[in-house]
């Protein structure tokens, strides 16, 4: 059973939610639960990190070969653990003297393990149980503040659409076991390669276009993406931070693994559908970010941007012949790479959204929203600290050195350029360009906007996870002047090699 | 110490230098010394004089070989060198002769300027700045230096800033040379790239190395349709025309006057003004060699001669009068120099003699007529002088000897100068066939003109009844001024008895381009064959040495048409027989036009200046802002505006989220379809 | 470590010991010890850089390690007789303006740390041979000049600041698009994927990135060509540079005018003019083109302009267009002194400008400190109440108009003649503008500094010794090197030489003309 | 038997209700079932599908799938009774604070 202990971390945190759980009934004095979630959030961050490119298959009892440890999973892990020791350590402060912290905690550590579950699973039923696990949790959470009629219109909207694509998804995932026989992702793709005829049956197509909207939910692609803004900016911002920088992501790993493992064969048929998407993604999401007034919902927007960025990963890989090629493991290295400097961005974002949120509710008191732009005036005056590691935040998203932004954002479109696609590659340096202007209006507010009151006191708990994220970004870029090399691309290489070997059929 | 044992010519830089370090020492410190000012620039100035006359009597007495040196300076082959040779000697000593007088007599006249080491710091940039000219031995440093000079000339004309009338008399010197300039440059340009594909030219744009390879330039091929040395020299004309006030860029020179009477001797009369004729003098084997150039040169300098005279009649302003015949007698130079075509190098003797002389004698004319402004307290209008001659006889006399010398009487500078022009003028155009009699008649005509003008000045100024309360009691100039009245007089009378009648003068001269030059390198560049260049020109030129006989009646038309005109100015603003009021009416159309100077200024600036350029200036504007930049600003407008009309999409009611769910699934699915059908 | 990364390491330093500091002496004090030393750091690079065997080994000071191996991102920098007068001009224009700024009271801290960054942004621009490198540099520099126009700006500086911000950062992710694609195919060629701009310049030169179609050659120089052209920037992609100027506050148009234009400038050295025989000839002749329509078109728009400082601006994108015209003319074939010359001009008009323009916005900064007005019609006879500024600014604006004696004349006259070989038409149309330059300074200076003083104005004081020190230097650095320029120029003329004449960078003799022109003559 | 294409059709008719439920019910419960009812046309999918190809693990898909669908049905009627407590309604068309 040596295998079993690459499942350490996954079980590190169930183990770790549930002790929260049951202690949370007994004790009052509840702070204490959120380090212990802290510990067993970086105790299984420190696992991970420490065999980053194990491969683990359970191909016998009792998996059957439903999940595998790979790289691939590593990554997406090591990515939503992050994430949420940052949400963990804003959740000390948003949620310290909260009566059901507990119950925060638990949730936050569930959807954390479903996330992970998604990004190892090679199994449809897997996947659906972690997509599920991840999603339940986060529509509890997204409700968290049962007080605040916002936060609870973001998690019924979040919950119905969610229910929506949920069982579009399973519906999609029906037709494809009926079609190819099997559950199994690689058994599908093999399926395929054995009856090329299969691809081009109407049934199939539908299956797909199902499954694409069932993640596409998750990624927020237009038109699949109306909820998200709306959640993210009625949710806590801590917990818009854990849907943006995590589920997003989950919903990532789980294409990436059908659409690049196990849908291969039909290629040219989602090649159109996520070139559309794409495109259409990134200029709704930056066109609708320029003309927001809440900052939130500019993140939200921009979220949606980024993801259309992403997506143009598949495009690249569906377009290119040559699956080995240089084109396509850097499209797929640069697709992991900004999702995880994403991940990073929008978390410290939000948290620092919050931050701000927080720190005008307990000075200027009752305004209607926090979040509005105006409140971001002369924050730099306000909340030095804050402002700047939020500017550089900003920064890291709108892919400006020196962060880990403008790294991830620079390979991925060297790849589209590599691929060929000049188009597609003028349209998101483009829209990038076009992105640079809402973040700099937020910074240009901070900065020689007139400051609406006098000097914050700002949270040193906040200022931690905020300068972790930005301490992070940082060394991502410069990293590499220390020795271990560019290992985030290394690791983010190694990942996309464990994936894409499935291309050679 | 033996002076005559130095070798002055190895010390020519220093006639340059030595300005400048005045320029230095009156801007930085020059305020705290002796008269707040005036001392550093006279003495450098005398300076360069003592090893300019140094030079000359190496050259002239101690017959050293011509020499020259040059330095690397910007760029390979872009040199900055110092020219020893009669041509640049002749300017040297009068240039050294005149501004150090007219600095000296700057002592006493800017006596109660408050800024004064400024004047003295500029005139003594723009000594220098001529110096630098005059040595130049190529072409690029020559420019330098011409538009140094023209900057000083900006400056000093723009001196009394607080006038606007001033600044703008600067602005608009300045914009007319820079016109020319341009074009000079722009010739300066075509010859580098001309000189630079011969093999063998180490300098390409320096006098000498042109002058070696004239032969292989000539055959350069056409530019625009213009043989390339013809172009080259039209365009280097068109400085002249602009520096040396040739028509049609000689608009300048009368609000020049704005400045003051010292700038205005200075720079307006004796000296900068002239750097047009010296680059024609120095240039002359290219013009000789360049197809028709030189017919172009005369025929302008012999309009502008006439032309200038035309308008000097009904000035009324005094130091105006003289501007106009400045630019007169500049075309007689210019003219001459044209005449080159037949003459050879003779033409250039002749030219550079008028110029010394008229700069003595124009000097002369504006110290003594800034003596007048200085004694009835600015009055410019000769209308309202009058009887001056009882009040400031030194000025009046002096005055009186810089007229004849303008006119041109017996025995004065002039006198020589001019009259050999005409002459020479004469035998060109007999070698010219029909057409080049224009230029001999413009000049003759010219004579007449000026005597009448000059007397006019001369009378209404200095004899008859006061016309106004300040030409009642003037005052005489102090002894600084009046040395220099006298000093200049004596030159401008008797230059030409000192120079036997300017035949020393013309024999040394005509030596310049045909003797070999020596360099500091040990290149030595051999005379030029000057009918040789002159066939590369399509010119003949007349055999030297050999008596062309003139007519006598040629010869004494022009002392007759002098005499005529004397009588006439006697006749009218003297004995006032005859009362010219009359025809000083605004319905008399020929006093309209000479009075408006022929429309010329109101083209320039009415029509062209502010009608046509600044309507251009307030399209451009336009063009600008709301064409280019509206081009930008439009885009970011349409990207904000879709912004705001899609956000309304977003209705935050779930059910429309929810058909948008599954209507984007339905036209995933046909688009999907469709495409792969297509596909 | 070498010299280059002490350099930028001292600003770096500085910047954060600046932003760390509380009052104004303190900030200022870190920013003038961190700007001298940089200065001479600078200076000791000047005199330890032997001009002549920089035709045999390329790059002074070069240093390469290892930044991402597996993309062949490399840290590699050095200079060579383009780039070291480049990082002169930066240092001695950021240290001058560190003096200039000496009674800044407005966030202090924050606008000297700001300062240094420009400085060491700039200078890793022009000393990077990695184009990761160069565009993370590239990039950088935007932020301190948007934070610069930002925060200390005039009225309209949201505006001005995000459309520099915007303007540029379009044209540099488009430039990314060029880098990218060059990258690519010479890794598909040569097996060894690396950003190294000399390997990648000499894959391209030598057409070794593999049978890639015309196209894609071209692709890959208009993009990089619009990255540069719109930071000169040329006409018709100008008018982020008014705006820009007239916000800025006198430190940004300093900086702005002075040295980050000169980015655009250097690029057509450094990574352009390698490329120009491959590409299309055609091209060549359109960076001529954008050169003479900015000489032609900035004349026309400055003189329609009230606020002296647009004039200016308008004045520094025509001697921009000079240095466009002088590289392309200098890459046709011709004869070879002339091309160096003009080559050599192009290259030292980079230099000059920067001086020049220092003193040019220096004395509007002044101007406007003084009489809180920049409008022309409002201002006249300034020469009254403060003669010193009146000589620097006399001497500044002729030295703009191409007076002889100061450095400007030196580069044009240059680029004139020499370019007159290849492109006459180009040359007559660009002296024949000349004219109207000296038209709209001379304009600017008489309606400023003569005719009666406005006392409307009230009684101005005459300008601070801290004002007037550094615009003095600057005058002097111009009028000296208008002189002699040799000290400045002589590396410059090796470098065109060996650019020109060694075949290594043009081809010798230069590019051949297709028959009949690319256009009409 | 029962033809599978049956079986297909079925799931597809109450899928397409549940859509059509979604996109023009109010009352958050009805949205509810509808999302439910399109869950379980799935579940009908896979049951068919299983039976069809002699295969188990779709029917373990099915029983995961309804276990789910539980879960999501609870916390669904947890955040539609908050909605009912903070608006005393719970018409879902006046739910939107949150917009634009």
């Amino acid at each position: 059973m040596v295998g079993y202990t690459a499942l350490l971390p996954e079980g590190l945190l169930l183990a770790t939610a549930v002790i929260v759980l049951l202690t949370g009934l007994f004790i009052t004095q509840k702070k204490i639960l959120g380090y212990i979630t802290l510990v067993g959030l970086l105790a299984s961050l420190v696992l991970v990190l420490k065999d980053w490119n194990l491969t683990a298959p359970f191909e016998d009892a009792p998996f059957y070969g439903a999940i595998v440890v790979d790289p691939f999973s590593q990554i997406f892990s090591a990515m939503f653990l992050v994430v949420g020791v940052l949400v963990c350590i804003a959740a000390l402060k948003a949620y310290g003297e909260h009566q059901r912290q507990d119950e925060f905690y638990s949730l936050m550590l569930l959807a954390i393990v479903g996330m992970m579950v998604v990004a190892m699973s090679k199994d449809l039923v897997a996947l659906f149980i972690g997509f599920e696990l991840a999603s339940i949790s986060t529509y509890a959470m997204a409700g968290f503040d049962k007080r605040d009629p916002k936060s609870i219109e973001a998690a019924l909207k979040y919950f119905l659409i969610g229910g929506l694509s949920s069982s579009m998804m399973v519906f999609g995932m029906s037709y494809i076991y009926g079609l190819t026989g099997t559950t199994n992702i690689d058994l599908i793709a093999a399926a395929f390669a054995a009856d090329p005829a299969l691809a081009t049956t109407p049934a199939i197509l539908l299956a797909m276009v199902m499954l694409i909207a069932g993640f596409g939910f998750k990624m927020a692609f237009v038109p699949f993406h109306m909820w998200a803004p709306d959640t993210y900016e009625g949710a806590p911002s801590i917990v818009s931070a854990l849907l943006a920088a995590g589920s997003k992501k989950m919903g990532f790993a789980a294409a990436f693994r059908i659409f690049i493992v196990g849908l291969i064969a039909m290629k040219a048929d989602w090649y159109i559908a996520f070139t559309i998407l794409a495109v259409v993604t990134m200029t709704v999401g930056n066109i609708l970010a320029v003309v927001q007034t809440s900052v939130k919902r500019m993140l939200a927007y921009s979220s949606i941007a980024h993801a259309g960025y992403i997506a143009i990963v598949f495009v690249i890989v569906a377009y290119y012949p040559d699956a080995s090629a240089m084109a396509v493991t850097h499209a797929v290295t640069g697709g992991l790479m900004h999702a995880f400097s994403h991940a990073l961005g929008k978390a410290g974002a939000f948290i620092a959204v919050a931050a701000v949120g927080y720190m005008i509710l307990s000075k200027d008191g009752k305004v209607d929203d926090p979040n509005h732009i105006d409140n971001y005036n002369g924050l730099g005056k306000r909340a030095p600290i804050t402002a700047f590691l939020f500017a550089l935040l900003l920064c890291s998203l709108a892919g400006i050195p020196p962060l880990f932004g403008f790294t991830s954002k620079f390979v991925l479109f060297l790849a589209s350029v590599e691929a060929g696609l000049l188009g597609l590659a003028i349209i998101c340096v483009l829209n990038s360009a076009l992105s640079v202007y809402y973040y700099a209006k937020v910074v240009m507010r901070m900065y020689w906007g007139e400051p609406g009151g006098e000097a914050f006191i700002e949270s040193p708990t906040y200022l931690f996870a905020l300068a972790l994220a930005v301490i992070v970004l940082i060394a991502l870029f410069a990293m590499p002047f220390a020795t271990p090399g560019d290992s985030v691309y290394i690791w983010a290489e190694t990942a996309a090699k464990a994936i894409l070997p499935a291309l050679e059929v | 110490m033996d002076l005559t044992a130095i070798d002055f010519r190895l010390y020519a830089h220093w006639i340059v230098l030595l300005p400048m370090i005045g320029f230095l020492l009156e801007l930085l410190i020059g305020k705290y010394w002796w008269r707040k000012g005036g001392m550093f620039a006279t003495l450098s100035i005398f300076g360069s004089m003592i090893i300019s006359y140094g030079c000359l009597y190496n050259i002239y007495v101690q017959e050293m070989p011509f020499y020259e040196y040059s330095w690397e300076w910007f760029y390979p082959g872009i040199v900055a060198g110092f020219t020893i040779d009669p041509l640049s000697l002749a300017m040297l000593c009068m240039v050294s002769f005149v501004s150090f007088f007219i600095h000296f007599y700057a002592v006493g006249y800017m006596a109660h300027d408050c800024a004064k080491n400024v004047y003295f710091a500029e005139t003594a940039l723009f000594t220098g700045s001529m110096f630098g000219l005059v040595l130049a031995n190529n072409l690029l440093q020559l420019f330098i230096f011409w538009e140094m000079v023209g900057v000083c000339s900006y400056l000093l004309i723009g001196f009394w800033w607080h006038r606007p009338e001033a600044a703008a008399a600067g602005k608009k010197a300045w914009m007319t040379c820079s016109v020319g300039d341009c074009l000079f440059l722009l010739g300066i340009a075509i010859m580098y790239t001309l000189m630079v594909g011969i093999d063998g030219v180490t300098e390409p744009i320096a006098f000498n190395q042109i002058f070696q390879n004239l032969g292989q330039l000539h055959h350069a091929d056409y530019i625009f349709g213009i043989p390339a040395l013809t172009l080259i020299c039209l365009l280097f004309m068109c400085g002249v025309l602009g520096k040396s006030a040739g028509f049609p860029l000689h608009v300048w020179i009368p609000d020049a006057m704005e400045g003051p009477t010292t700038v205005s001797a200075l720079i307006h009369a004796a000296t900068m003004v002239t750097a047009g004729v010296y680059l024609i003098a120095r240039a002359f084997p290219i013009f000789l060699a360049a197809p028709n150039a030189l017919m172009v040169v005369a025929f302008m300098g012999a309009f502008t001669a006439l032309y200038a005279s035309t308008l000097g009649l009904v000035v009324n302003d005094l130091k105006r009068i003289f501007a106009y015949s400045t630019i007169s007698q500049l075309g007689y130079m210019i003219a001459i120099l044209g005449c080159g075509a037949v003459l050879g190098v003779a033409s250039v003797a002749y030219a550079l003699f008028h110029l010394v002389a008229h700069a003595f004698f124009k000097a002369l004319l504006f110290l003594s007529s800034g003596s007048v402004l200085h004694g009835t307290s600015n009055t410019r209008d000769i209308k309202e002088m009058g009887g001056l001659l009882k009040g400031m006889p030194w000025t009046g006399y002096a005055m009186l000897a810089g007229a004849l010398a303008l006119i041109a009487f017996p025995m004065t500078a002039g006198y020589y100068s001019k009259d050999k022009i005409i002459e020479e003028a004469y035998l060109y155009a007999t070698a010219h066939g029909p057409l080049g009699y224009l230029p001999w008649i413009f000049l003759v005509l010219g004579v007449i003109l000026t005597a009448t003008y000059t007397f006019r000045a001369w009378y209404l100024a200095m004899t008859g009844d006061p016309k106004s309360h300040l030409a009642v009691h003037p005052h005489e100039c102090d002894w600084w001024m009046r040395t220099t009245l006298i000093v200049l007089s004596v030159f401008a009378l008797g230059l030409g008895v000192m120079t036997g009648g300017g035949i020393k003068f013309w024999h040394f001269l005509e030596e310049t381009f045909v003797t070999e030059t020596q360099t500091a390198s040990g290149v030595v560049y051999p005379g030029l064959d000057m009918h040789e260049i002159a066939h590369f020109g399509g010119n003949t030129l007349l055999e030297h040495g050999v008596h062309h006989p003139i007519p006598s009646a040629v010869i004494y038309l022009p002392l007759l048409l002098m005499i005529a005109g004397l009588a006439i100015a006697t006749m009218v603003y003297y004995k006032n027989r005859v009362d010219v009021n009359k025809y000083i009416k605004k319905d008399n159309p020929l006093y309209q036009i000479l009075w408006n100077k022929y429309y010329l200024d109101y083209l320039f600036k009415d029509i062209i200046a502010e009608k046509i350029i600044m309507t251009v200036f307030t399209f451009w504007d336009v063009l600008d802002r709301y064409v280019i930049d509206g081009v930008v600003n439009l885009l970011s407008w349409i990207t904000i505006q879709s912004g705001q009309v899609s956000r309304k999409l977003q209705t935050g009611v779930v059910q429309n989220y929810a058909t948008a769910v599954i209507f984007g699934v339905s036209l995933l699915v046909i688009l999907v379809m469709l495409l792969r059908g297509g596909a | 470590m070498g010299l280059i990364t002490i350099l930028m390491l001292v600003l770096l330093i500085g910047a954060i010991l600046s932003l760390l500091t509380k009052t104004t002496a303190q900030a200022r004090g870190v920013a003038l010890v961190s700007s001298f030393s940089a200065l001479i750091i600078s200076i000791l690079m000047y005199l330890a850089y032997d001009a002549s065997i920089n035709t045999a080994t390329h790059y002074a000071f070069e240093e390469s390690g290892t930044w991402m191996p597996s993309i062949g991102i490399g840290y590699h920098v050095g200079v060579d007789g383009i780039s070291l007068p480049m990082v002169m001009l930066a240092t001695i224009v950021c240290a001058l303006c560190a003096v200039f700024s000496w009674t800044e009271s407005k966030r202090p801290n924050q606008f000297f740390a700001l300062l240094l960054l420009m400085d060491l942004t700039l200078i890793g621009v022009f000393v990077s041979l990695d184009f990761f490198m160069f565009y993370v540099f590239w990039e950088l520099t935007l932020l301190p000049m948007f934070f610069l126009i930002g925060i200390w700006g005039g009225p309209r500086k949201d505006y001005s600041a995000i459309k520099f911000l915007i303007y540029t950062h379009i044209a540099s992710v488009l430039m990314m698009l060029g880098i990218f694609a060059l990258y690519y195919f010479n890794g598909i060629a040569s097996g060894t994927y690396t950003f190294d701009i000399p390997i990648l310049l000499e894959a391209y030169r030598t057409g070794t990135l593999g049978s890639i179609s015309q196209f894609w050659l071209d692709f890959i120089f208009i993009t990089i060509m619009f990255g540069f052209i719109v930071k000169m920037p040329s006409v018709p992609f100008h008018t982020w540079l008014p705006d820009a100027h007239v916000e800025a506050p006198t430190i940004g148009s300093i900086i702005l005018a002075g040295v980050l234009l000169k980015m655009g400038g250097y690029g057509l050295f450094r990574v352009l003019l390698p490329m120009m025989n491959v590409a299309s000839t055609w091209f060549i002749y359109l960076i001529a083109l954008f050169g003479l329509m900015s000489i032609i078109y900035s004349p026309f728009a400055a003189l329609a302009q009230k606020d002296l400082k647009k004039l200016v601006a308008f004045s520094s994108i025509g001697h921009m267009g000079f240095i466009s015209l002088g590289v392309a003319a200098s890459a046709l074939a011709g004869m070879d002194p002339a091309r160096i010359v003009a080559h050599t001009g192009a290259m030292f008009q980079m230099f000059s400008h920067g001086i020049i323009t220092c003193v040019l916005f220096g004395c509007c900064g002044v101007i406007e400190h003084h009489t809180h007005t920049r409008i022309i019609d409002d201002l006249g006879g300034l020469t009254k109440k403060m003669p010193k500024l009146a000589i620097l600014m006399v001497a500044a604006f002729f030295a703009s108009l191409g007076l002889p004696l100061c450095s400007g004349f030196v580069a044009e006259f240059g680029i004139l003649s020499g370019s007159y070989d290849t492109m006459p038409i180009f040359v007559v149309l660009a002296a024949i503008s000349i004219p109207f330059t000296a038209g709209y300074h001379l304009w600017a200076v008489q309606r400023t500094m003569f005719g009666p003083y406005n006392e409307y104005l009230g009684d101005i004081k005459e300008i601070k010794w801290f004002e007037f020190l550094p615009l003095a230097i600057w005058v002097i650095i111009f009028v000296i090197l208008g002189i002699y320029p040799a000290p400045i120029i002589d590396m410059m003329h090796n470098t065109a030489d060996y650019f020109i004449t060694s075949g290594n960078v043009l081809p010798i003799g230069g590019i051949p003309v297709p028959p009949g022109g690319a256009f009409p003559w | 038997m029962i033809p599978l294409q049956y079986y297909l059709l079925l799931a597809g008719i109450l899928f397409a209700i549940g859509a059509y439920g979604i996109m023009t019910l109010s009352n958050g419960i009805r949205l509810l079932m509808c999302v439910e009812l399109m869950l379980n046309s799935a579940n009908i999918n896979l049951v068919a599908f299983s039976t069809h190809i002699n295969d188990a693990s779709g029917q373990v898909f099915a029983l995961f799938s309804i276990a789910l669908a539980a879960a999501e049905a609870a916390v669904g009627f947890a955040i539609i009774l908050m909605v009912y407590r903070l608006r005393a309604e719970i018409d879902i068309e006046n739910v939107n604070l949150l917009r634009w």
